[in-house]
Order: C-alpha cells, then structure tokens, then sequence
C-alpha cells in the first residue's frame, strides 16, 4: 500500500489554489525549516465570506496535499465556516495521512486561521496576542513546554540555540 | 514507464547466484550446523566456507575473527556495548564521530546510560574527520574509538588508515562501521588498522539478514546475544544458514568484482554530480568530491524539501531517497547535514542518489530530464523561494 | 538406507508454502519497507500482513504489540534485558526457572554485571515448576520474571495462567520463552496472562532468521538494537523481509492446522514413549508425561553416553539429539536434567527425539528396531554397566 | 564436513580390543561421568611387552575410537614404547579430533598409563604416588587448580560439592 491515500497523492500532484494574493487581506504564515514545513496562506474577504484562498507551502507531499485540501475547504466559506477548520477534519478529508505526518505537515488549518486572525486584526475586530503560540508551527496550546507537544514537535529551547 | 532504481543503500536486489547457492538451504539442507548427525554436515561447511569467504573481502587473515549477525545494526551493537563494556575496568569514555549511522549513535548513548561518557568528533563541510581531531578526544579512560569508514548518505569516506596510527599509539580500541563500503571499495582490515569491523550483506547484493562483525584475535568483546554456544560464544542463536551462505557467495562475487564495479559506478556517479549542478540552479553536492563512494551522488536542493522530490521522482519511476532510508521518516533534519553545517533549511532539501551495478548512463540521462520541471514546479511553489527572488530583486 | 529425521527441535524444514511466500522477496520485491517510493509498498505490507498473522496466532489483540527479531535467542536477550533496564528504578532482581534455555539464564547473568540479582527457581524431577515458589522467590524489588513455557530438551510444559495469577497480584512484569510451544500447542498470550512472550518461526517450520517478541501494550521495554526506527523504534536494523513474511506464512498456516498437528504427533510420541522403555531395560523417561509437548520423547538410556547412541543411531539413518542442539557441543551435562535431580551419569545418557509433520509410525517402527541392538553394543563396551552387572549379582 | 573424521568413525563402529582381561597384570580407570567420559584399561605384560591390552568405556565417539586406538598402538609395545603414547600421538593417529573433543575424550593415553604404572607398582618397580592427578581424569599437570586445565577442563571444586 501507498504511504499516501489516492486522494492525498491527488492534491499532492495537482495542487489547488496555489499562489499569493496581491494585496490579500489576510496574511498567515506559519512553520519553520527546522519543522520541516512552512506555508503562507493568504485570504481575500468579501461579504464575512473567503472570496479567495491562496498558498504557498514548503513542504513535504503531505504539507502540499494539505494546503490544497484547506485551500478548497476554505474557499467560498463564510469566516466562521472557516475557522471550524481543523486538522483532524482536513485529514479526514485527505483520506487520511500517515500518523508520523499528522502533526508535522498539518498545518493548514492553523495558517489559515492564522491569515484569518490577521484579517480580523487588521479590520480591528481582534486584538493581536499570541502568546500562547509556539514560534514554530504556531500551535496555540503550547503552554510554554521546552518541546511543541500539541503541534510541530519541534524541541523549541534546542531549535533556538542550534 | 520507464523505472530508474537509484536507492541502493536502502535495500539492493540479490544476485541471482546469490538467491542460487541460497536455495538448498531453504530446501533440504535446512539442518543446524551444530547437530552431530548427517543433517548438520552441510549447514556447517556452508558456514565456514562462508566464513573465509567474508574473511577473504575484508584481508582479514584469520576467518574465526568473522562473527556473523542479523544485520548492520546488530553487528555495530554488538560492537560499540560488547567492545566497551569487555574494558569496563579500564575506563568509560568512548569517541565517536558526529556522523556515526544511528546505530552506532544510539548505541553509545545506551551506554551513556550505563555510566559511560561520549564524546563527538566534529566534520568538516564535506563530512570529513581529522585524524588530529580525534587524538584530541582520546583520554586516558578511553576505551573505544568507533568512526565509520563511509557515511551512507553523503558518501564520504574517512582517512581510518591515520586514525587507526593515532588510536593504536594511544593503545585504544578503534572499530568501523564498513557497511557502506564493504563490497563497494577496496577493504582491507590489516590496511586500515582496525580492531573491529561491521559489514552487512544486502550492500552488495546478498541477502538481507545477513551482516558479520570482524573481531581482531585478541580483542575481547561481550556478547550482544547471550545464549548458546553458536560463533564460538559470541553470538548465540540458531544460525540463518541460508542468509550467511547468500553473503558468502555475495563477498566472493564482490571482491572479484570490485574493481569493475568501481569504475563503471563512479563513472554514472560522475554524470549525475556533473549534471545535476548544470541543469539546476541552487543544487549544492554534499559530501567529498574525491573521497567518496562509487555509485553515491548526494544533494541538496535549496528552497524545496526532500520529500516532495521525492514523491515526484517516483511518479516518473525514479526511485531515491532523502537523507537515509532510516531517517526519512523521522521528524529530524539529518544530523549528518547539520554537523557538516548546512542550516536546517538547506537540509530538508536533501537528495541521495545511490546507483547499482544494474545502472546504466541512460537511467542518469533519465533523472536528468525528469528532474528540472519537478524542482522547478516545487519552488514555484514554495514560500521560501518567493522570498529569495524578492529579496534578489530587492537587492539588485 | 531409510532416513528417519527427529530432531525438529535443532533445525525443521520448511514448508513449501512458506517457501513460495518468501521468494518474491528475494526477487522482484527487495525494496526496503521503510521506502516512500513505489519499491517499499510490497514489503511494507508484507511485514504488516506478517505480523497480523503472528499476532494471530498467538491470541494478541494488537498486532503492533509483536515485534520480529532474528532468533528466539534475540527476543529472550531483548525481553529479559530490555524488561529489566526499563524498570531499573524500580529495582534490579529477576526471577527466572533452573530449566530455563540459556538464551535466558545467560541474558539473566549478563544484568547480573549491571548489578542485577537473579533468583533461580527450582523444578520437580518431572521439571515442573510450582507455582508458589516463584511467589516465595518475588521480593518488593523484583521487575521481571521469566518462566519458559515448555522445555525443549524435557518437553514439560508450565503451569503459566497460575503463574500469572500471582506476578499480577504482585504487580510485576511476566516474561515466557514460548520458543518450543508456538505453533506447537494453542498458545494465547491472554489466557497465560504473560506480558511478554518470545517465539521462533523455524519450530513450525518458518524460516530460520525469523523470530517475534510480542510486548503487552503499556510495558515498557529498552531496546536490545538501538539505531533507527524499524519496529516502531524498539528494534533497529533492516528488516529482513523474507524472513519475516515466511513466519507469518507458518503463524497462519500453524494456527490452521495446530489440532490436527497435535494428535497425529501426540499419537508417535506415544508410540516411543511407551515403545522404548519395553524394549530396553533401564531406560527413564525424562519430563513430564502428561504435560508435554506434542512430539517430544526424551529418555535417559542409563550406563551409556548420549552422543556414542546419537551417532550410531546416525549410521542406521536416524537424526536426534542428546540434550538441545546448543549444549551437545558444550562440555557440561544438561542443566536442565540437572535441575530436575537426575545425576550426571545418568544425565549423560540423554536422547531427544522430536518429530515434526512429516514423520510416519513407520519412523518409529525404525527407531523401536535399530535402537535396542546398539544400546545392547554400547552397554557391553561400558565399565558402568559391567561394574552394575558385577554389583548385582554380587547382591543376589 | 562430518565431525569426525573417518578414521575415527572407523575405530568407534569397530572398536578393537574391546573388553576386560581377568586377571591383568595392570588396570588403570580414568574418568568420570561429571566429564562425560571414563575408561578402564588392562594389560598383560610379558617380557616387558604389553602382550594384550583391553578396555571398556563410556562416552563419546571420541573416547571410543580413542580407547580402540590406543589398544591398538598399546598392543605388542614395550612398556617404554606404550609410555611414550600421548593424547596428540593419538589424536594424530586418528587423522584428528574436533578441538572441543581433544581434551575431555582423550584420556586413553592416561588410562593405559595408569594400568602401567599400577604394573609397575604391583612390581615394584614404581612407588605410588598421585598427589598432582585430577581425580576425575588422572591428568598429571594438575598442579592444584580448582579447574582441571591441561586434562578434562572439570570444575574440580564445583563438581566435588554437587
Ligand atoms: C525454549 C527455547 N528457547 C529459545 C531457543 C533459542 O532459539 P534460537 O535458536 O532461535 O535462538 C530455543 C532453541 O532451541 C528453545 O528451545
Ligand atoms: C553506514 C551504515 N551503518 C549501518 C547501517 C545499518 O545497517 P542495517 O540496516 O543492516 O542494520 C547502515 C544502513 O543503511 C549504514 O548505511
């Protein structure tokens, strides 16, 4: 059997909505090289609904799949339809991913809502505070743990200095 | 489709002589070496012959110094606990190099656990050891110097034959992890200067399951596997007789073949280091240029990740793989590429090519074709690459 | 000449099933498991396939609870070490039998040197282990106890569901060497109430190199290969696929054809034990006469030596052993028959005969024919025997 | 390869001399079931030549073929000559014996050494004295180790209490 479902290979190979918004309204990016992922999404909003969704993913196979699985998920969504994106429902979408790749490349849940914060913050509908977040993948229950527990795994104190 | 197997040092295929001189031993020759009766005559002379025959690809003078194991790994236990633990009165230090394969790594830090200390000999850009510099980590409580005579994922091969005057000035053990070079290159014990030596089968077409530890006469060790008396109490449990007369067959085939074998995988070797830089811009080649494996072309290719690549790869039949096979689902950067000091970002585009004696030029010209289009498509879509162009742009 | 093999328990053959399973493995599908091209897709099933299969026949719930070595002797090294230095804290005595194989008693002395204490308990002379003295022998600081299943060299079979009830009660980690039992008898590791279970794929006819140590989920275990991720990280190395697919092969058919298997080598095993001892004086049956293995007859032929009987009985084409395949090169007598009280004169006078799917009453016939005559040779060169001769007409 | 080599496979399916001597001029018994092996060789001596030499033993196909060998080189000897018989003179005779065999089987030598030197004690031509023998295998270089290292390597401590 593939490492990968058929449905994950298929967004992996033809990605979705790739590419950057000029002038997005909402910019998140989130990830680290030291992860092993990064992604950019960016939002156009019109009317409380995502009128655009677009990426940019370094990543692996299941990084990419991600991104343009949230990418279809979200267009077209309301932001409140947007924001009940999550891992767990985006894997479950791709068919499944890999359990070693779960946490690692299942960021786009968390870019784009990143994105959308950025929206909300900027139109002054949120107050900017992410203290809680890990600086590398941006997961919110980091708790400050010396290891990203909940999200990218990444051993933050060891990361920093190296 | 055409299909390009370039991931030879995750798992090769057997010659078929190999599987050939395998198969009475999975048939009627099925007896145990150690059974008095008819049924183990055959079993034990396969063994020994064996024996001389893995004795023979390592000039070791003595085939009773070759122990046989079940794998590479067990072989580089055995050797890193059994070597240090057999000199426990005599100290706890142990050195290493920073880019040991984890079976060695690990095993030394088992052995932390067991009171011992480690210390690490640092590379160089292109992954190589200087001998001075493990002079430098030798302490009068050390007991074992382990450093492996070629790194499996960027290929370069260590000067062993200088460490191995410094280790036997300073009367310490020294052993190597050969599994990547036996079978591949020119491995003589007596040359290199080591007490103990790994190697394992399936790297040059023999079976996997089969792997030995070359132990000089005179060296104690401890047994890994304590049990029975089998390899002279060294290593207990029933022999897989069909495995070790597979790596028997595959060592003689191999040291008849070396030199060809050689020459005509550099030469592929050569196509794909010369022509990937060439074709692709951004693509830097990891490891020693001159001091490396036959058959072993290692790269990282900026601003995309190495899996993606090499998902792609395969959909056009090409087989690779990224940093080793055994790290390519962990969630670390390789730490060899780290400790030559590539920065994590550079790492993750890691890309290892490891060709075979099955490989043809056309199956380089192949990978040369598909490669640009699949680099280009990842870094168009790739975050980090946008910013470099920007930055560019900014800066020009 | 005809050609009688009862000596399964040092080497079996394999099944032709078996063996077919195994060779695309050692053709067309080498790739490496852990592979993300297409080439690690057939093994990687293979070895999932594999260790259902396993876990099946062993009543496991969790097929990721087995984990495959590369010989009985590997997963009782990796249990009683890797049991006992994950629980190091906690305290540093083990608990093992007198008869245990010496893959066991030999690991159990190994942590003897990391500062482990090991309590031996003792058997009756049909080599049964009661209950209550491993209770007596468990102290606030033990972490492990290890009670094999069955002996290989006496074939008696231990009471484990009882054994378990009291480490339960007693809150510590229980190990079995189920080497001789599996595939043999209906083993069920939820019905034994073990927490860890060694087994061997060759005792039903898989291929040697292939071995499983099954691992109750939640018991924590170190392990005995460390380096890469293989095994879910609790055993390092390449996995040895072909190996690994031809003892799921023998699991699955084992578990198919177990009572079937059973009667028809309960029925010849009977058939010599009862057989032997009418026809030669001073023969004993050694182990347990109820409690035992299917197919496993082992005598002591008093005033003779095993090995001179094991030989000639060679000439006239008959395989068998004298003690296990691993001590008949060893120059102590069988502790095990030690252990049960029998002397060393007597002891040296062992003979194990095990038979395997293939034999006939007609083997037996054979053995019951050319056996009494070089008993009746042996005997007339022995001085024990003029020496008994001399003493008991002395007394009449 | 078979263990044995087919000299020794010949003297162990047809040992010669087999058997006991009533009355023998010498007897001398090595050996002992700890080890695995034991031996009990006789002689008849006439005109200071072994004119029969017999035996009985128990043990391996080694201590067999070994004891067969023995009478055999023993046989028609002079006492000089049969002295001079050692384990290696015999092994050698034998075309070899497996390493683990040398030292625990080969105690024929030894035995007919000790039925001369019992000889020679009846005679008087010996004075009895064996304080630096093995009591299980008689070997001579005992020299008071709690092993028997140069004869058959029993734990002479150990055996002597179990
Ligand atoms: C009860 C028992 N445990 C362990 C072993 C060792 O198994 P292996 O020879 O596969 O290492 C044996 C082998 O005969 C055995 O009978
Ligand atoms: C240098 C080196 N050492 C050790 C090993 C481990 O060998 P095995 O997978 O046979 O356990 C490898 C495997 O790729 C290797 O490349």
């Amino acid at each position: 059997m593939p490492v990968y479902s058929e449905k994950v290979m298929d967004h992996f190979m033809h990605p979705r909505n790739v590419g950057e918004i000029e002038n997005a309204d909402g910019v998140g990016e989130v990830g680290n090289p030291v992860c092993g992922d990064m992604m950019t999404f960016y939002i156009k909003v019109k009317d409380g609904r995502l009128e655009d969704v677009k990426y940019k993913t370094f990543g692996c196979g299941a990084a990419i799949a991600v991104s343009s699985m949230v990418s279809e998920m979200a267009k077209g969504a309301t932001i409140e339809e947007a924001q009940k994106i999550t891992p767990e429902s985006v894997a479950k979408m791709l068919e499944g991913l890999p359990k070693q790749k779960f946490h690692c490349s299942n960021l786009g849940a968390q870019a784009l809502n990143k994105a959308i914060d950025d929206y909300l913050i900027k139109t002054g509908k949120l107050k900017a505070d992410d203290s809680k977040c890990c600086p590398f993948c941006d997961h919110e229950d980091r708790e400050n743990d010396p290891v990203c527990q909940q999200g990218c795994q990444v051993n933050i104190s060891e990361a920093k200095t190296s | 489709m055409t299909k390009v197997y370039l991931d030879h040092s995750a798992a090769a295929p057997l010659l078929p002589e190999v599987r050939e001189a395998m198969m009475p031993y999975l048939g009627m020759d099925f007896g145990n070496p150690l059974s008095l009766h008819d049924w183990g005559d055959a079993p034990r002379d396969a063994l020994e012959e064996a024996r001389v025959q893995v004795a023979a690809l390592i000039g070791a003078a003595n085939p009773e110094e070759v122990i046989f194991t079940a794998s590479g790994t067990e072989s580089n236990n055995f050797a890193i606990k059994g070597l240090a633990l057999a000199q426990q009165n005599k100290g706890k230090h142990i050195v290493i190099s920073a880019i040991e394969h984890f079976s060695v790594m690990n095993s030394a830090k088992f052995m932390e656990k067991l009171g011992y200390e480690v210390s690490e000999v640092p590379v160089d850009k292109n992954g190589l050891v200087d001998p001075e510099n493990v002079g430098k980590a030798i302490r009068p409580d050390t007991v074992l110097v382990s450093i492996m005579h070629a790194n499996g994922e960027v290929g370069t091969i260590q000067p062993l034959a200088e460490i191995s005057k410094i280790t036997k000035e300073k009367k310490v053990v020294l052993h190597t992890d050969a599994v990547a070079t036996c079978g591949a290159i020119p491995v003589s014990v007596k040359e290199l200067g080591v007490d103990a030596l790994s190697l394992a089968g399936n790297p040059f077409y023999g079976p996997k399951g089969s792997a030995a530890l070359w132990v000089r006469r005179g060296v104690r060790i401890l047994p890994l596997m304590d049990g029975g008396i089998q390899e002279g109490g060294r290593r207990a449990g029933t022999e897989d007789i069909a495995a070790i007369i597979g790596m028997g067959k595959a060592a003689q085939i191999a040291a008849r073949d070396l030199v060809e074998r050689g020459q005509k995988l550099t030469q592929i070797r050569d196509q794909l280091i010369n022509g990937l830089p060439a074709k692709i811009p951004h693509v830097v080649v990891t490891g020693d240029l001159v001091k490396r494996l036959p058959g072993h072309a290692s790269f990282c290719v900026e601003f995309i990740e190495g899996e993606a690549m090499l998902m792609m790869l395969n959909s056009q039949g090409v087989a690779v793989s990224s940093g080793s096979s055994c790290t390519s689902r962990a969630l670390k950067a390789s730490h060899v590429l780290l400790a030559m000091g590539y920065n994590h970002e550079i790492a993750q585009g890691s890309l290892l090519f490891t060709m075979g004696i099955q490989n043809k030029p056309e199956d380089i010209d192949h990978v040369l074709n598909v490669m640009p289009p699949i680099v280009e498509r990842l870094r168009e879509m790739s975050p980090v690459y946008s910013k470099f162009i920007k930055a560019n742009k900014g800066g020009q």
